[in-house]
């Protein structure tokens, strides 16, 4: 197959480099560029060449797919997959069984060094990783072989990057993040159950512009999209700095759209893009329909304890604990008092015993 | 300081058998006899303080010298450290942790001075603590400590309170001076006297420093008690009420003077025991007694101004009217830290005396300086004249030329700082005042 | 596990378990010493050393006028800083969450520009109390570990939480951190040292005023 | 220059009428410098509207106070954009929708005329080829 430039390439499909301008500036507000990099990012993108993507999956919902997926239909972001070859996905692709799974390895082998190893899901280390196993191969496996000759990870959705909701209490299968796992590979996280389509389609209209990954942070997030936390970004941050909360999801603050905090909102403490980009296109953002942030993006968010409690709580103990606590503190009050009794017996019966002796001896 | 008799021929009882004994020995047997009768109320006050320093503002010591080891709960704190460590709640953890080291002998030393010298047990600081400590209360417990330690000041508290335990008198008066004495007091006041009648409705006691210092007043008690026509005897088993063991630390001398007076007084069924004016040895009566004894007392015990108050009320007592004006140092013990405030207010009233109340007077009164066993220490003279600085200026705002007290502890202490400092005020006895102005009645005999 | 977690989790939990047990220890370790009967006839017997020792929970809480000049700075400062831990506590947005959470009880929390006032003049005060007790000879005669310790741990949530509102710095979880675990420090410590004068300034002045209205005296 | 706002920025400034007041006020302002700094060196100033933490009505307050001027463009490329010229010269509003009508970017542009509706110097050569193309079969 002939090298052809993209931008050959859109031209063979029509598309004009208006069209390309346009996503380019869609692709630049949700990189958090400068509006005026725009124009670079179109001229880059379209002397680039067709990028070889090998997606795997781990113990996961098919939902980050779901989501990558459904920006795909016929819409500007669908020009994405236009700059990819997807070589391997096993929902997608037609062929399955050993058909699928040749196609993978000669994927593989013609990319070598230089294909993009996506994966979803987290992986089960616990007894050999038995609990997530494609054809009699565990995930563990599948994910060491490849890795190796990818050019760069991308751990796509909350699983991937920290073991998510597999790895819940108590994690029976001993579900792990790709990084736990994967040590020698420059990796992207891009948590979010599921992740947001848009910043998938960020990472790669960066590599492919710019030949490199985009700067990520300590937890190998892209910090354009995961530099801030939901709640500065939130629109009702207003409304949190004036003190303003609903304290019911019927109540009046509720209805004028104040802020959330007091409902079990995590937005304080979840660095994710859902406040700025929306979901659905722009259309709205869990606290944009009423509802707090239940911090999805977040290492072990299914463990923080219940969705609607406050942040300014947390998991004090129960009614019965504090009993058993009190129990405990009685016993050991009570055991002092007795002891204090015990030794001042004593000295009284001392005393009495030095006075009748000194009685004794005076008479 | 006067009592002449009083010069100790030999260390207390206490101090010459801890000469034997080592250092541990006499820590141990301080401690013990300081958490021996911990109850929870004053474990709570151990635990409650949070060094907040107000007391220090309650304190004349502080207030006059500004030194802040005045400061009342810094008094105690060698046995607070004890209590945390031997009794608290957290003993345990405070030993396993070495969290509060063993009081030495020496620290304890260090503390003789604040625990005596410069406490007069008024009680003040009681009254400001916020967290309602009763500090006064602790300092005597940690007497009994002192006491134990052999660290009582000998000179002369040490010395009296030893003499006190060993013959029931202060001052080794035995029962049959006291019975010549008083016979003598009948005959020179021209007073008719009773003593150790059988039975006796009313019992009244003396302060050992009446009979060496004011023998007058003891003749007043047998007029006034003569005017009300109630029957009455002192009694020679016991009468002297002083308790000089209790602001000592001597449990032991305190329960035989109190055993001694209980004793008289049901002997001759009495109905009231009638306590003098006389500080210390009113709440030890009023309060203690029972509970020394171990049982609730067959009879009332007042104070000398509360019965005079009472016979007032009911008619029994009637006096003439003096134009006089004078102010009244309440006693700690009898106001402050017993209620009966009231009591000599009502005389002075029914005297139809000119009043003036001293500023922070009544409950709020400061010591004289004497109390608590101050007045017995020959060292704390110093201090003592320091803290008096405060009764002057106390007196001085009211105008009064006449100070009436109705105990004799502030009656001496007066009598002896007006003089240092040459004074023009005079001093007076409650008891005396109402004894010289008894109205002349006609009793119709039956 | 997250600093966050940490301190939201089993740093909440224990802390508040050390809080009741420890000071369940301590009061009944004082309480169930020997009790002895007092034989004493009372002056005001009956129901009065129980009406002393409600009266005196609440008189105590003013000292007497004889004392106020000499005590009007410590009981002012005294009284500034307890006032604003209480707002600050009741009043709080997210500390009503908390108490919501905790026990179900919810009312309308002051306002935020308020909270940060009395935080403000809460944290001044708490730093002079503390220079006061460096400086004022009977308070640094008095001072051992524990005041220090526990004017520390007293001054260090306001701090946290002063910096947590106006999300000074780093992020808000950690400084949501931060905050939460210099409360659970407070709440450790509480029962041990001095600070659980909150539970027995009730009992102090309780039996004080109970044995004084026996006796009729002056409470 | 940021493009991002926060909300945060806002507080403390004495608003008549709120946050969002407080916000379009910053947002003129920096849009001030921009059209300076366009007169001074003839670079495009943008502002990225599409991230910015403010809730829909009150963009649209922000919208109305802009107001609209004398030209407006519909550019028709893989989905409609609606560009027009705000009541300020110069400024103008960028709305790029996607083939089922979803607003994929917004921003405020500063310049003579939006980028996007000037033909690209590769278009261009294209049709200058289609053109020769047709010229010489004809």
């Amino acid at each position: 197959m002939p090298e052809r430039m993209l931008g050959e390439e859109l031209a063979l499909h029509k598309i004009s480099r208006r069209k390309l301008l346009k996503f380019a500036t869609a692709m630049a507000a949700s990189l958090a560029l400068h509006p005026s990099m725009a124009a670079a990012i179109a001229e880059n993108l379209a002397k680039a060449r067709r990028q070889s993507v090998i997606w795997i999956s781990g113990q996961e919902c098919t939902g980050c797919l779901e989501t990558i997926t459904r920006s795909a239909s016929p819409t500007l972001e669908s020009l994405i997959f236009d700059f990819i070859s997807l070589d391997y996905q096993s929902v997608l692709m037609a062929a399955a069984g050993e058909a699928a799974d040749r196609t993978l390895r000669e994927a593989a082998a013609a990319n070598k060094g230089n294909y993009l190893l996506a994966i979803d899901g987290s992986l089960s280390i616990k007894d050999g990783g038995v609990y997530s196993m494609t054809g009699g191969r565990s995930d563990l496996q599948i994910l060491r072989e490849f890795a190796g000759n990818a050019k760069a990870i991308l751990a796509i959705g909350t699983c991937a990057a920290y073991g998510g909701i597999p790895k819940a209490a108590p994690n029976p299968t001993g579900a792990a993040g790709i990084e736990d796992v994967i040590g020698d590979k420059p990796i992207v996280n891009i948590p979010g159950c599921p992740p947001i389509p848009e910043v998938l389609t960020g990472v790669l209209v960066n590599f492919l512009s710019f030949g490199r990954l985009p700067d990520l942070d300590e937890q190998k997030r892209p910090l354009a999209y995961f530099g801030t936390t939901i709640h500065d970004q939130c629109y009702r941050r207003p409304f949190y700095d004036q003190g303003k909360f609903a304290k019911s999801f019927d109540d009046e603050g509720a209805r004028q759209g104040w802020c959330l905090f007091e409902l079990g909102c995590k937005g304080p403490i979840t660095q994710n893009a859902c406040a700025s980009l929306k979901w659905n296109g722009g259309t709205s953002f869990p606290i944009q329909s009423g509802h707090g942030c239940l911090g999805c993006a977040e290492p072990d968010f299914w463990d923080k304890g219940s969705f609607y409690t406050s942040l300014a709580g947390g998991q004090g103990p129960g009614w019965k604990d504090i009993a058993i606590a009190s129990g405990a503190g009685l016993a050991a009050g009570t055991a002092a008092a007795i002891a204090a009794r015990r030794s001042r017996s004593a000295i009284d019966q001392s005393i009495e015993h030095e006075r009748k002796t000194k009685s004794g001896t005076e008479t | 300081m006067s009592a002449p008799d009083a010069t100790p021929k030999r260390a207390s009882h206490r101090l010459a058998e801890t000469a034997h004994q080592n250092d541990s020995a006499r820590v141990k047997a301080g401690m013990r006899a300081f958490i021996s009768d911990f109850g929870p109320t004053a474990a709570i006050f151990m635990e409650a303080c949070v060094h907040c320093g107000q007391c220090a503002e309650a304190c004349q010591f502080y207030v006059e010298t500004g030194d802040p080891r005045y400061t009342p709960i810094h008094k105690i704190e060698p046995f607070k450290q004890a209590y945390e460590r031997e009794a608290g709640p957290f003993a345990l953890l405070f030993r396993a942790l070495g969290l509060a080291p063993r009081v030495t002998l020496e620290e304890l030393n260090q503390w003789q001075d604040l625990l005596y010298d410069s406490c007069n047990m008024c009680g003040r600081c009681s009254l400001i603590c916020p967290m309602g400590i009763d500090i006064a209360d602790l300092v005597e417990k940690a007497r009994h400590g002192m006491f134990e330690a052999g660290l009582v000041p000998p000179d002369y508290l040490g010395a009296i309170a030893e003499k006190e335990r060993s013959t029931g008198s202060p001052f080794e008066i035995t029962q049959e001076h006291f019975r010549q004495t008083l016979l003598e007091i009948g005959k020179k006041y021209g007073v008719e006297m009773h003593v150790d009648e059988e039975k006796a409705d009313v019992v009244p006691t003396v302060s050992s420093i009446d009979i060496k210092m004011f023998p007058a007043s003891m003749a007043a008690m047998a007029r006034v008690l003569n005017h009300i026509g109630v029957s009455w005897s002192f009694r020679t088993d016991g009468f002297d009420a002083d308790n000089v063991s209790l602001v000592a630390g001597d449990r032991k001398g305190q329960r035989a003077v109190t055993e001694a007076i209980v004793a008289a007084a049901i002997h001759c069924k009495a109905k009231t025991l009638i306590m003098p004016e006389c500080g210390h040895s009113y709440t030890e009566m009023r309060w203690e007694a029972a509970n020394s004894v171990g049982k609730r007392l067959p009879f009332r015990v007042l104070h000398i101004s509360e019965y005079l108050a009472e016979c007032i009320s009911d008619g029994s007592l009637k006096v003439n009217r003096v134009s006089q004006s004078c102010t009244f140092n309440d006693p700690c013990q009898i106001s402050r830290r017993s209620g009966a405030s009231a009591a000599p207010r009502a005389v002075l009233s029914a005297l139809g005396a000119d009043l003036r109340e001293m500023p922070d007077g009544g409950d709020m009164n400061w010591c004289c300086g004497g109390g608590g066993g101050v007045a017995l220490i020959g060292r704390a003279q110093a201090l003592r004249d320091k803290a008096f600085q405060i009764k002057m200026r106390q007196v001085e705002a009211t105008g009064a030329d006449t100070v009436y007290v109705s105990c004799s502890g502030c009656r001496q202490t007066l009598e002896h700082g007006g003089k240092k400092f040459q004074w023009n005020k005079t001093v007076g006895s409650l008891l005396e005042l109402v004894s010289d102005n008894l109205a002349t009645i006609e009793r119709v005999l039956p | 596990m997250t600093l966050l977690d940490f301190a939201r989790g089993p740093a909440l939990y224990w802390s508040v378990l050390i809080l009741i047990g420890g000071l369940v220890w301590r009061l009944s370790g004082v309480l169930f010493l020997p009790f002895q009967r007092n034989l004493a006839t009372p002056r005001g017997g009956g129901i009065e050393p129980v009406y002393g020792a409600i009266s005196t929970i609440f008189s105590r809480m003013l000292p007497h006028r004889e004392f106020w000049h000499r005590t009007a700075v410590g009981g002012m400062l005294g009284y500034a800083f307890h006032i604003g831990l209480l707002v600050i506590v009741v009043g709080g947005a997210a500390h009503v969450a908390v108490i919501k959470s905790a026990t179900g009880l919810s009312w309308t929390p002051l306002p935020k520009g308020i909270i940060a006032l009395v935080s403000g003049m809460t944290f001044t005060v708490l730093i002079i109390v503390l220079i006061r007790r460096l400086m004022h000879p009977v308070l640094r005669l008095l001072s051992n570990f524990d005041d220090y310790a526990s004017l520390v741990l007293t001054i260090f949530p306001v701090l946290t939480g002063i910096l947590l509102a106006g999300e000074t710095f780093g992020s808000f979880g950690l400084l949501l951190a931060i905050h939460i675990l210099s409360v659970t420090a407070l709440m450790i410590w509480l029962p041990f040292g001095k600070l659980a004068h909150t539970v027995f300034v009730f009992f102090g002045r309780g039996a004080l005023g109970a044995n004084f209205a026996r006796k009729g005296a002056a409470k | 220059m940021t493009t991002i706002f926060r909300a945060k920025e806002s507080i403390g400034e004495p608003v008549s009428d709120g946050p969002a007041a407080a916000m379009a006020d910053a947002l003129l302002s920096e849009l001030g410098d921009l059209l300076h700094r366009f007169l001074d060196t003839g670079e495009h100033g943008r502002i990225d509207l599409f991230k910015l933490p403010i809730s829909p009505t009150d963009l649209l307050h922000f919208k109305d106070r802009l107001g609209r001027g004398e030209v407006s463009i519909l550019v028709e490329a893989a989905g409609g954009s609606e560009i027009y010229e705000t009541a300020y010269a110069g400024l103008w509003w960028v709305e790029h929708r996607d083939e089922l009508g979803r607003v994929i970017a917004r921003l405020i542009e500063v310049a003579d005329a939006p980028s996007i509706v000037l033909a690209h110097r590769k278009d261009l050569e294209a049709t200058a080829k289609t053109l020769i193309r047709s010229e010489e079969s004809a």
